[in-house]
This record gives C-alpha cells, structure tokens and sequence, in this order.
C-alpha cells in the first residue's frame, strides 16, 4: 500500500515533450534506482533515524554528485535540467536523500570548481563524484541563521598557513564528511568581505562534529555542529577565488536551484500516494475519489505540481544559459517547497488514519519539508529576496 | 524513533497562557483554580519527559495514578460512582491544559472518560456502574473503545464484528482497529452487530475484558504522530463474553456516536491547549531572537504570523466556552460540536505549523513543542471525526441534506 | 452607474439571521427587542430600496429623521443630551443591522455616532454638548469627520492640516480627505495641528459648520464601493473660527484615535451583519437552485462553502458580544478592537465573496446582495485602519515592539 | 495615476524567449492598441454600463476576431499561442472587451467553422472577421448552467426547413448581434444526443433580445436574454456537422482556452498598477513598496502571474499540436481565472482607499473577474472535470 508501487511520476500537459532524450534518460534511470534502493529501507531510516550509507556507492556509480559539473573532473557533466530532474527523483525518494546530494553536490563539489585551484579541483574533485571523500558546507552559525554576512567564524593567517576558530551549526552530512568546506572571516569580525572559504579535512586536529539529536524532520540525513578550536591548515587549504559573502552565497544559490526541483519531486510522491489510495479506498459504497471533496484536494494538488514543473524547467534552461538570477531562484525554491508542504499535508490528510503510519510516506514527506522550508533561506526571506528585486528596496 | 541524547530544552521563559480578549473574565473561581492545579502539574509532572516520552513511543503510565487523584478522569462522573461530579466546562478545561503538553495525553484521557466512563454511565446496568466507574476513575482500571474497523472508518454502520447470542452469553467475533489505550487496557467497550451484517439498528455495546480468551491487542507503534499514545488493533477470536457483558441500554448507531460527541466535545477545548502552547513558544522566541540586529518579533511578517495565531486562538477560545455552557444547559447539538472540532483542531494545525516555522531551523528539534503538537494534531484532524466528515455534518444540519454519498 | 431597470429581486424567502452556537442566549430581553425593531425597520424601509440607491449612487437621506426616532443616531449618548443612552452592545447590534442590509447605511450611523457625537460628548463644552448633540440626535443636523489627508492615511500624525491662533479665534487651512457625510454635513470635526507641523502633540479638535466662507466639499462619485455613502474631499481655505470651535478637551493623536477606536468597535458589529445577510442569501439559494437533478446544496463543494461561512460568522458573533461586553465593562482596549476588526472584516469579505460565488451567475446581479456586500466590504477592509495597520497594532500589543516603520 | 502609462507587461522568467518573432509582435500591437483606444475609456464605459462599440472596427482591422482560424476565411491565420496572447492583452485592457472578442472568435466563427458548410464558412466568416456581423452564442438556458445537456430549446423539423422555440440567458453581446448561433434539441426533450447548432439572423421573426441590467461586474458588456417564439428557419440554418452536447462543448473548450490567457493579462495589469503604486506611495516616511507585507504580496502575485504564464504558454504549444485536451483546458481555466480573481484582490487592498475609485484598474478587474469566475464552466465544475480526469470517476 506504500503507492510507490511502479511509480510513473506526474505529467499532466505532456512536460516529457520538452525534455531531451537524456534528460528523460536520467530521470528514468534514478527513478528505477529510488524504487529498488531507497523505497525499500526508508521507512526504517526514518524510525531509526539514520542516513542510509550505504546507498552512497550506488548514488556516486550513477554519477549523482555534481552531476552539472564538467566529465573531465570525473563528473557527469549533465546540463541543469538533467541535474535538476535527479534532484527530483532523488526527493521523490526523501528529502534527506536529496539534501546529501546536494550537499555534495552544489555546496562541496560547486565552491571547489568555482572557486578552487587547478591542484584542488583535479584533487578533490573526482574523490567527491566517486564517494570515496564525503563533504560538509560550514555557513550557518547559532545566532547567524538568516544574515550570514554575520560570522564570528574566524580564519587567522599565521607564517605557514592558517588557524582557523569557530562553531558551525545545521551540518548536513557534518558527522560523517571526511571534508568540510567551512567560511570563515580572514579580517575584522565586522567585515564580511574578508570572507573566504577553506577545504578542511574533517580529521584535522582541533576539528570536531556532532550530530544534533532529536530531529522531528530529516531523520534519514544527518544534521550536525562543528567545531574549531585552533584548527591550523596549510597556506593551500584557502579556495583562491573565493571573496567576500558573494561567495558562499553563489554556492546557495546552487543549491536552492536543486530544492526547488526536489519541491517538485515530494510533492509528485505525495500526490501519487494519494490518487492511488483514492481510487482503492471505499467508504459509504465507493472509492472516496468519487467524492468532490476528495476530488478537488487531487485537482488542487495536480494543478500546483504542474506550474511547479513548468517553473523548474523555465529557470533550468535559463540556468544553461546564465540567466539563472539569485532571485528568479528564490522564486522558485520559495514557490516550490511552498506547494510541496501543501501537498504532503493534503495527501496526508487524504490518507486519513492510516496517513500517520510509516508505510505511507506522504506524513514522512511532510515533517522533511518543514526543513526544506526553512534551510537554503526561509520562505520569508526569499519573499524578501523577491520583494526587494521587485521593488528596488530592501526590507530584511 | 531514536533514543536521544539528552535534549536541550527550549530556554523560554514559563508558560504563559494566551487570554487576548479576557476570556478568563467568563470563567468563575472553581474553573480557575482548577485550571491552575492541572496546569501546575502538568509543568511539573509531563513537561519534564514528554520529548523523552515522545522520541521512545512510550505512554507514561506511572503518572496515571496522579492524574486519578488530581480527578481528571471521568471528571463529569458523580462522586457517587467515584467521579468528582464536575461541569462539562470543567471537563473541557482539563483537557486543554492536557493537551497543552501533548495531544497523547489528552487522547488518553478522553478515551477513558468519553468512551468508557461515559458508555458505561449512560447504558450500563447500576451493576456494571459500581463494578467499573469507579476502578476506571482510579485508574485501576484503564478502558479502550473499539468502533473503527480496517474497512469501516467514516462510516461504522458498516460494521461487520458480530456478537451472536448464546445459552450462556455472547460471542464475540472479528476486528477493531484504532484503540487508544489497547495494550495497557482492562477492559474495551466493543460495538458489535447483534443482527444482520446489514442491520445498523442491532449495534450493541458491550464490555469486554482484554484478558478473555481470544482477545489479541496488536501494537501499532510506526506512527509518525501521537506516539506517546498507545494505538492497536484488537481481534476477537469467538470471545466468550456472559450475559450481563452487555451495556443493556445501548442500541444502534446512536450510542456509540453519543459517545463520540463526547470525546469530540473535549477535543474543541484540546486542541485550543495545544494551539496556545504552540503559540507562546513562538511569541516568546521572536521576542528572544535576534537576527539582522533586532528581534524577529519586530518584523512585520512575523507580527502577521503572531496575529493571525493569536486572532484564530481567541476564536477557539470562546467557541469552546460557548459550547460548554451549551452542554451544560443541556442543549449543546452535535452538529455544534461539529463545528467547533472541525474548526478548533483545524485553526490548532495552522497554528503549530505557523509557530513551527517562525522557530526556524531549532523548530526542528525534539527540545522544542510546536512541532510534535503539529504532528499529533495531524491525527486529532483525522479522528473522532475526519474534518472533512464534520463539514458535512454541518452542513447537513445547515440545508437539510445529505452528502456524505 | 446607469439606472436601472426594474430590479427583479431574488426570489427567495424573508431573511432568518444564523445563530448556530445560539449567541442569542447571551443577549439580554432588551437587547434582542432592539434587534428585532430594527431589523424590521431595514426590512421595510431600506431593503426595497437599497439596490436602486446603490446604483445611482445616493444616499436615501429622506430616511435620516426615521433613524433618528428609532434612536439609531448616537445610541449612547444619555438622553439628558437627546441620546437614548444605550449600552455598547445595543449599539453594537444597531450597526449590525444596519450593515445587514448596506455598509454604506451603516457608515452614515457610524460617522454621525461616533466620529461626531462621540469627540463632542468625550471633547466638548458642556455649551457644544448642549447645542450640537441633540440635534445630531435627531438627525437636524448631520456631522462628519475630518483626519485623514491626501498624503496621510494610515499615518495621521503627519497631518499638514493647521488651525492658527488669531486674535479673535482660528484660522484653519489645508485639505481633508475621505469624508463620509461631508455633501450633507452641516458641521464636520476637523483634526488640525496648532503648532509645528512636526508637532503631533498640537493636534486639537474644531468644530467647523459647513456652510462658513472657505470650506469647499468635493462629492467623490466614481466609486465602486460604497456607492450609497456620500464620500468627500473638503478644503479649508484661510477659514475663520470663533475663539469656542475648538474642542477645550481634545489634545494631540490620542483624540481621534479615541474616536477610531469607538467607529471600528461599530465595524466589528457591522461586518458581521453584512456576512450574515449574505450567508443567508446563498443558503436559501443553494436549497432551491436544482442542478443536475438535486439542490445544489446537496453537493459536498457547497456544504464546504456553507460549512466554512457559518463557521467564520459564528467566531465573529462571539468575538462581537465578548467585545461588547468588555465595552460595556469599561476595560475593552485598543488592541482587542484591532483584532476583531481586523478578523470581522476580513471574515466578512470571505464570506460575501464565496456566497456571490455559490450563486453563480445570478451573483453578479443586483437583485442579489452579496456581491454589493463584497464590493463595499473592500473598503470597509481598508478603512479605520486597514487590515495590515491593525494586524502591525496587535503585533505591537503582543511583541512590545513597533514594526510600522 | 491610472498605473498603465507605459505599461510593459510582467516577465519575471524571460518567457519572451520562448516565444516567436510573429508572436511578440502579435501582442505588442494588441498592447498598444489597448494603451491608446481602450483604457482611456474603459472607465467612463464601465461606470456607464456600455460596451465601446466604436472600437469594433479597429479590432476587426488588427484581425483580432477568430484570429486563429485560416486566412481563406479572412482571418489572421495565427497560431494558437498568438491568439492566446491576443486574449491576454485583451483583458489587460478589460474582461467585458475579451469577452466580446471571445464570443466573436470561438463561440461564434469557431462552430461556423467546425460544424458549418462551404456556403456557410465562405458567406459568414468573412463577415464576422471584419466586424460587418456581431454574433453571439446561445447556449446556457435559466435552469441549465452548469448542466446544458438538460436544455428545453427545440428545434422542429417542418417542410421547408426548422421552428426553434426556447429561452436563452447569460448571452454576452446578445443584445447587439446581428447573428446567433442557437442550440436546441431536434429530438425528445431528454436526448441530449439530439441537440444541433444553428445560425439565426437575429432580425429572423419571433426572435428578440432583452439586456440583462444592474450589473455589478462586466458592466462594458453585454448581457442578454434570447427569446425565440416559432422563429422559422430554413433548412440550411443548420450547421450540418454538428451533433450531441459534444458540438457546444467544444465551443466552449477554445473559448476556455482564450480564457486562460485573459486571466493572466487581468492579473498582469493588477500585479503593475500595484507594482507601481508601492513604488510612489510614501506612508510613515517611506514607500510601502519598502514594507515586508506589501514585498509579500507582490512578491506572491509576481509568483502566480509567472506559473500562470508558463501553464498557457505550454497549453498553446499543446493546443497547436492538436494535444489541449479539455481537462487540459479546465485545469489553465480554473488556475488563471482563480489567480487572478486573487491578484485583483491583493493590488486593491495594496491601494488602500484609492483602490475603490474607477480611476484606478484593480477594483473593476475585481468585480469584473467574478463573472470570468463563474461562466464558461464555474471553478467549481472545473474542478470536477479534472478530478474526473485524475480518478476517472465522475462526481458532479
């Protein structure tokens, strides 16, 4: 009764005629690989609160990581709407799975090809497309949700390279990166153009994480706190290119791109589950799809995935062609993880009793989302990001 | 779900209960008082574990002695059956206050004073009342109720468990689903078909201790809300039961949705204790957190979210107040208790998952309310009721028609 | 807008006003022989006309002296100053009525009542008191209210309106705007600041008869709301004052606001009226309209609408009374007649909206009220503060902190 | 004031990129068309009660009546994409005149053109083209709206040709036509199969027309009832391929259609007066445009207007490949109409107490918009038919 049953997706006005032979590839192909790996053993995770790591092989085999990035760097180097669908198909899944690729993805593997030598990109790079290196992104601080340009982090330079004091919270993946990507103030504590990014080996001496426990949300992805204490690095351990707040920023932007596909993604598995319980569930001697209360929820649910997959798809080929603005962005990742809460929480509410049990995975789909909503920047703040691209004027 | 590390609680200042409009000017002193007593203990007795509670699935059964002592269950319960003979405003304040902790608890509750006490007062033998009212308002003894069946949710006329008359009694035969309180119970009140599968009218209650022969509780623990709740399934393999297990005045449908208006009636007040909990949690952190050098309290899309919370939360307020007077007049209808659940528990959602989101990315963690009451409520939603089957409840009440089908 | 044809009226039966949590209990004898005269009063004497008047664009003044004997103008003002000296809830329930059949109707009454009568009882000499309030009383002289400013809407402190000192009284200079009453107005109370354009402490009270040399009204026509309400824009040039046109006790913001605060306590009544005329209309509606073989009202789409408008209207009826009665008590605030405005408004235009759109196409007719309703309702939304100014103002009273800015 | 002077359109997602030469062209002499000839105007018509005949032959000469259907016949020939935008830019300007278009072009020329002989084709749809013929479609009768299978207008067939007896309501531009096409029952009164369209002169004997007054909404329109007492037909009135309620309804499809791209040009002028209003309007020291609840409104309106643009836009697309199916069709309808009912709303209340005055636009796009609401299909019926669609299970 999980509804994921040969799942086919959602297309209601024929949005496949718009994909590429390959991009229908792509989607297709981690679709089946969601079904047969990560369906199976979700629920559990969830329970159990545990990322299942051992999907990573699989995940990296299929060139997820960093799939938008060049093939010479050991990526698959697939266009942003190929990349987008696997972040679709991946949350289809659970966002937690999704977040970790992203992670890798967008928030490691991007600030490294954007912003790293030639020696960091041919080093880490590969390592990271094929798992065999497992990153962290270190923005967030405690009191810095919202405004990073904040920080408290700071990075010292000394005779032979760095030393670099701080706490880093909301770590996706932090526990169990063996590499971290963490931003930090190589100035006064007030000058956020003095920030700059670094590539710390998680093993580094001083360099500590810890998961954050009791999670009512993506409990099949790890959340942790890092912390640095006198954690000294090589000269070679700053991202050369990196400059300022923009920096960290262009990496959120990447990585919102990817969430507001997976909006899409759980919003299609909750949509999917509910239809087919509509149809099978009878009371008062019919399927309760019958009714025009039930009816509309679906119809209402269809209608906002649809402009949800246009939206995702416009803004993917604007990326392609560098056209993906920070705030057409936020539009998206802001309108996309909105109707995905929606969806989760209809669907649920379609299920009826049975939509409180793990089996089913609308309920799942809607505790991760409330996550979603918040992390990358708040639905609030991209409507202020909106706003103020709108207006002209800033209203934080 | 995972045992937890040692949670960090949320550092805010006390409860502090929302009273926007002076409502509390409506209630008198005994109300008052005892809605102090009940909030006093639940800060002190389930505050402390109820994250804990939360995480591990577990029922804190060891506290149900206080509450039988503090008399919150069967409180409408005439002390000479051993109730404290309390007001149904009364019973509804209790309630809230429960349920400020956790909508679990409060289900708890309301089984065992709407679904049992209740039944057994109302169409029970005076035999049956002496032998059960009393253990039940102790705590002695703790009930479930089983209406829902797998197939049979929004619509138990349905029904298919039987009761087929014997020589000797009753047998007792099929499946119930949905029982709160199941695993620890003594007793289930079981509504069974003493007729035709087709024939709503032969709907009899009876009480059914779970330790007979042929009586199988079935855990269900993968629950993604109310999970300090204990949820089962019940079969019932040709259970024996004697003549004098059925509640006598019991008959057809009517009875055991007299009940549910009962436990529907304290889940208006319920989900208001939930929905005011949730609130002061998010009042009290935007006012604490600062982000771009000034508390999140003073910007104006969280002061919309605040005043939409609290404008919903002032609505609940006097519409349970209002219904409670109603019921105790005698005159309260059940499409008014319709209306009042699907609203109340409705305006509850909305306000957790508002004050959720407000809490951002710590609203996330265990050491924090909101979020498990947005999770429960969900089921509150859902049962007793869907929301969707009290719209049109109310509105069959409203134009006279029926359309459920 | 174009005259009309003979409007054929919607067919339906006499208005049953909705009390389903039966409010009505908590009304006194008095309260409920009130409503019913007035509301028999509107049922013959402003619903055959309404439509036509709203369509012209006239405000039935012929009616004012009928108003006045059945002491709708000023309700609480004491009879020794010509009121009948009612209770804030009984002057609620008059606003009730009156919007039940057209905001703009009750927009005269509030004006006059509040924004006239009320400055000069609360502001005034005992001489103003006794000149002007029995004549408003009776409806002899008709007043309105002069604060807002083409630049200076929700922000009336920065008002450049200015009444200067001179030697044998004042002079008054500048521009008001969104005058209801001004083309009828014999007197208009006008907020002037007597100091420094910055000085938001100076601004005082004036009672301005219309007909003096320097006052202009300009009649706002082209509206789409509000179409039987005299809307206006009135100048002031160099107007000459005697030394006594000033309110002795009126003194900075505080003054009018005092006055907004008695208005939107009225539109908290009215709105709620407006909703229930509607909800009516579509109900009575639904039961007759056939389609596809059964009424409407059988359909679970429109029991949803039903069910979510009685709902709405039933939270504005308590959130009224429980307001009113704080009223009446002497300790209603500021704050908590933001929130019922704001939510009895707000509620209003939901519901005037999805009653215009339950009766489909016969809905856009003027035979039918709602869609007059919710094209007034827009209005009603924005004035007396608007939606957004009081949700900042309850935010404020819950945070501490302004976010106006 | 009136927030249009130099009005540009909204185009968040560059969705001009998607679109043709011909296309952009297309919209743009309609965009400034609607600048110089309608809005100067509109108010005082609206105010008034009138429909602006005299801008009929202007738009008969930009070629905007049954601008999709084939040149031969006089028409512009365009693609289904360009009429759309002809429609959006339409009611830009205003319901009242895109309904006027609407009824011209799909409800009148298109069954002419569907159902109609050669003769009928050659006479009448180069005479409705050019403006010489206004024409209307009466369809909806008092008791039948949302279910016109149930009609009682019969037509019966006599010796020399046909007697139509009925009554017909709701019918846009009833009271100006010069042609109708009627439909009514040729079999028993319960055989929906039996219901054929015909083409009747309105000066035909027994056939009159009454306006509907006291209209809160579509006041530049014409509504009216259609009173036919044994109006004489000959036998070649009928237009000889239509059969069954299908004939109507696929009239009724395109006019959906047409429809869906209105509502995004009604939300569009709201979205930009509003836009422009919080730009120029300075309340406590600053503009609104400056305050986070007016950035979220306009950030949400932004949001929908944009999903709305790229739901028509890809219905055209499927629409010129023969793929808009009538759900299709149902669900851009509901969306649109709905989003915008809800933009007109949002733009109002952003304009305070100015927003009830005629000299501004959102208010009568307001009122006009509960009409577009309800008729071609109510949002309600709407939701029927697509959740029909989606568990294959009807509930009306």
């Amino acid at each position: 009764m999980a509804g994921s049953a040969e799942y086919t997706g959602v297309d209601f006005y024929d949005i496949d005629s718009l994909l590429s032979e390959e991009e229908r590839a792509v989607r297709d192909t981690v679709r089946s690989w969601v079904d047969d790996q990560l369906i199976p053993v979700i629920g559990d995770c969830y329970i159990e609160g545990r990322f299942p790591k051992q999907l990573i092989p699989g995940m990296a085999e299929l060139g997820l990581f960093g799939a938008n990035l060049p093939e010479e760097y050991g990526c698959a180097g697939l266009n942003n709407v190929a990349y987008g669908l696997i972040m679709q198909e991946l949350e289809r899944g659970d966002s937690g799975i999704r977040s970790f690729a992203s992670v890798q993805g967008a928030l490691v593997m991007y600030p490294i090809y954007a912003f790293g030598s030639d020696e960091q990109k041919k080093y880490w790079l590969p390592r990271l497309a094929n798992g065999t290196d497992i990153g962290c992104f270190g923005l967030t601080e405690p009191d810095y949700g919202s405004n990073p340009a904040g920080m408290i982090t700071t990075a010292k330079e000394t005779a032979d390279g760095w030393v670099l004091n701080g706490t880093k919270m909301w770590i996706t993946n932090g526990s169990q990166a063996t590499v971290s990507i963490i931003w930090a103030k190589t100035g006064d504590i007030d000058d956020a153009s003095s920030i700059r990014g670094f590539i710390v080996p998680t093993n580094t001496p001083g360099f500590s994480g810890k998961d954050q426990k009791g999670k009512l949300s993506l409990r099949a992805s790890d959340t942790s706190e890092l912390h640095m204490q006198d954690v000294h690095l090589p000269k070679d351990a700053i991202l050369p290119k990196s400059g300022g707040i923009k920096s960290p920023l262009m990496c959120l932007t990447q990585a919102r791109y990817g969430i507001a596909w997976g909006g899409v993604g759980a919003a299609m598995a909750c949509y999917d589950e509910a239809r087919r319980y509509a149809a099978n569930r009878v009371m008062f001697g019919k399927p309760i799809g019958q009714t025009q209360i039930q009816q509309e929820r679906l119809a209402n649910m269809l209608t906002e995935i649809t402009k949800a997959q246009l939206l995702v798809l416009q803004l993917g080929r604007l990326k392609d062609q560098g056209k993906a603005t920070p705030s057409r962005v936020s539009l998206a990742k802001r309108n996309n993880v909105n109707i995905a809460c929606e969806c989760a929480r209809e669907a649920r509410r379609l299920l009826g009793a049975n939509g409180i049990l793990i089996e089913y995975h609308s309920m799942r789909h809607l505790a991760n989302l409330e996550s979603v909503y918040t992390y990358e920047g708040t639905h609030d703040m991209h409507s202020l990001i909106v706003g103020q691209e709108i207006t002209g004027l800033p209203a934080y | 779900m995972k045992p937890l590390a040692p949670i960090h609680p949320a550092p805010l200042p006390p409860y502090t209960a929302i009273d926007f409009l002076n409502v509390d000017s409506l209630l008198n002193a005994d109300e008052l008082a005892l809605r102090q007593r009940v909030r006093e203990w639940v800060d002190a007795r389930l505050m402390p574990i109820i994250t804990e509670c939360y995480f591990e699935g577990v029922f804190p059964g060891e506290l149900v002695p206080e509450m039988a002592a503090l008399g919150l269950l069967g409180p409408t319960i005439p002390t000479e059956y051993g109730g404290p003979g309390r007001s149904g405003v009364a019973y509804g304040i209790i309630m809230q206050e429960l349920e400020r902790c956790d909508s679990g608890i409060r289900s708890f509750a309301s089984v065992q004073s709407s679904l049992v006490m209740y039944p057994i007062w109302e169409f029970g033998s005076e035999a049956q009342k002496r032998e059960w009212l009393p253990r039940l308002a102790q705590g002695t003894a703790i009930g479930c109720f089983g209406l829902t069946e797998p197939e049979f949710g929004s619509n138990p006329a349905g029904m298919i468990v039987r009761a087929t008359e014997s020589a000797d009694g009753w047998v007792l035969h099929g499946t119930k689903k949905w029982l709160s309180n199941g695993p620890s119970a003594t007793i289930a009140i079981v509504w069974a078909k003493t007729g035709d599968s087709d024939d709503a009218h032969s709907i009899r209650g009876f009480i059914v201790p779970t330790n007979l022969p042929g009586v199988t509780v079935h855990r269900v623990d993968d629950k993604h809300s109310l999970r300090v709740s204990e949820s089962s399934a019940m079969t019932f393999d040709q259970v024996k039961l004697p003549k004098d297990a059925i509640l006598p005045k019991s008959g057809g449908l009517k009875s055991p949705l007299m009940c549910l208006t009962q436990a529907r009636y304290g889940i208006v007040w319920g989900a208001l204790g939930a929905a005011m909990a949730c609130f002061d949690e998010s009042l009290q952190y935007a006012k604490q957190r600062e982000m771009f050098g000034k508390p999140i309290a003073q910007t104006q899309l969280q002061q919309s979210r605040l005043a939409d919370m609290v404008t919903k939360i002032t609505n609940g307020q006097l519409l349970a107040l209002q219904l409670g007077r109603l019921k105790d007049l005698g005159t309260m209808t059940p499409g008014q208790v319709s209306l009042a659940k699907r609203y109340n528990v409705d305006m509850a959602c909305d306000v957790a998952r508002e004050s959720r989101r407000l809490l951002g990315a710590n609203g996330i963690l265990g050491g924090w309310h909101s979020m498990r009451h947005m999770a429960n409520l969900e089921s509150v939603y859902t049962y007793e009721g869907t929301h969707d089957m009290h719209t049109l409840i109310v509105g069959q009440e409203l134009t006279g028609l029926a359309a459920y089908r």
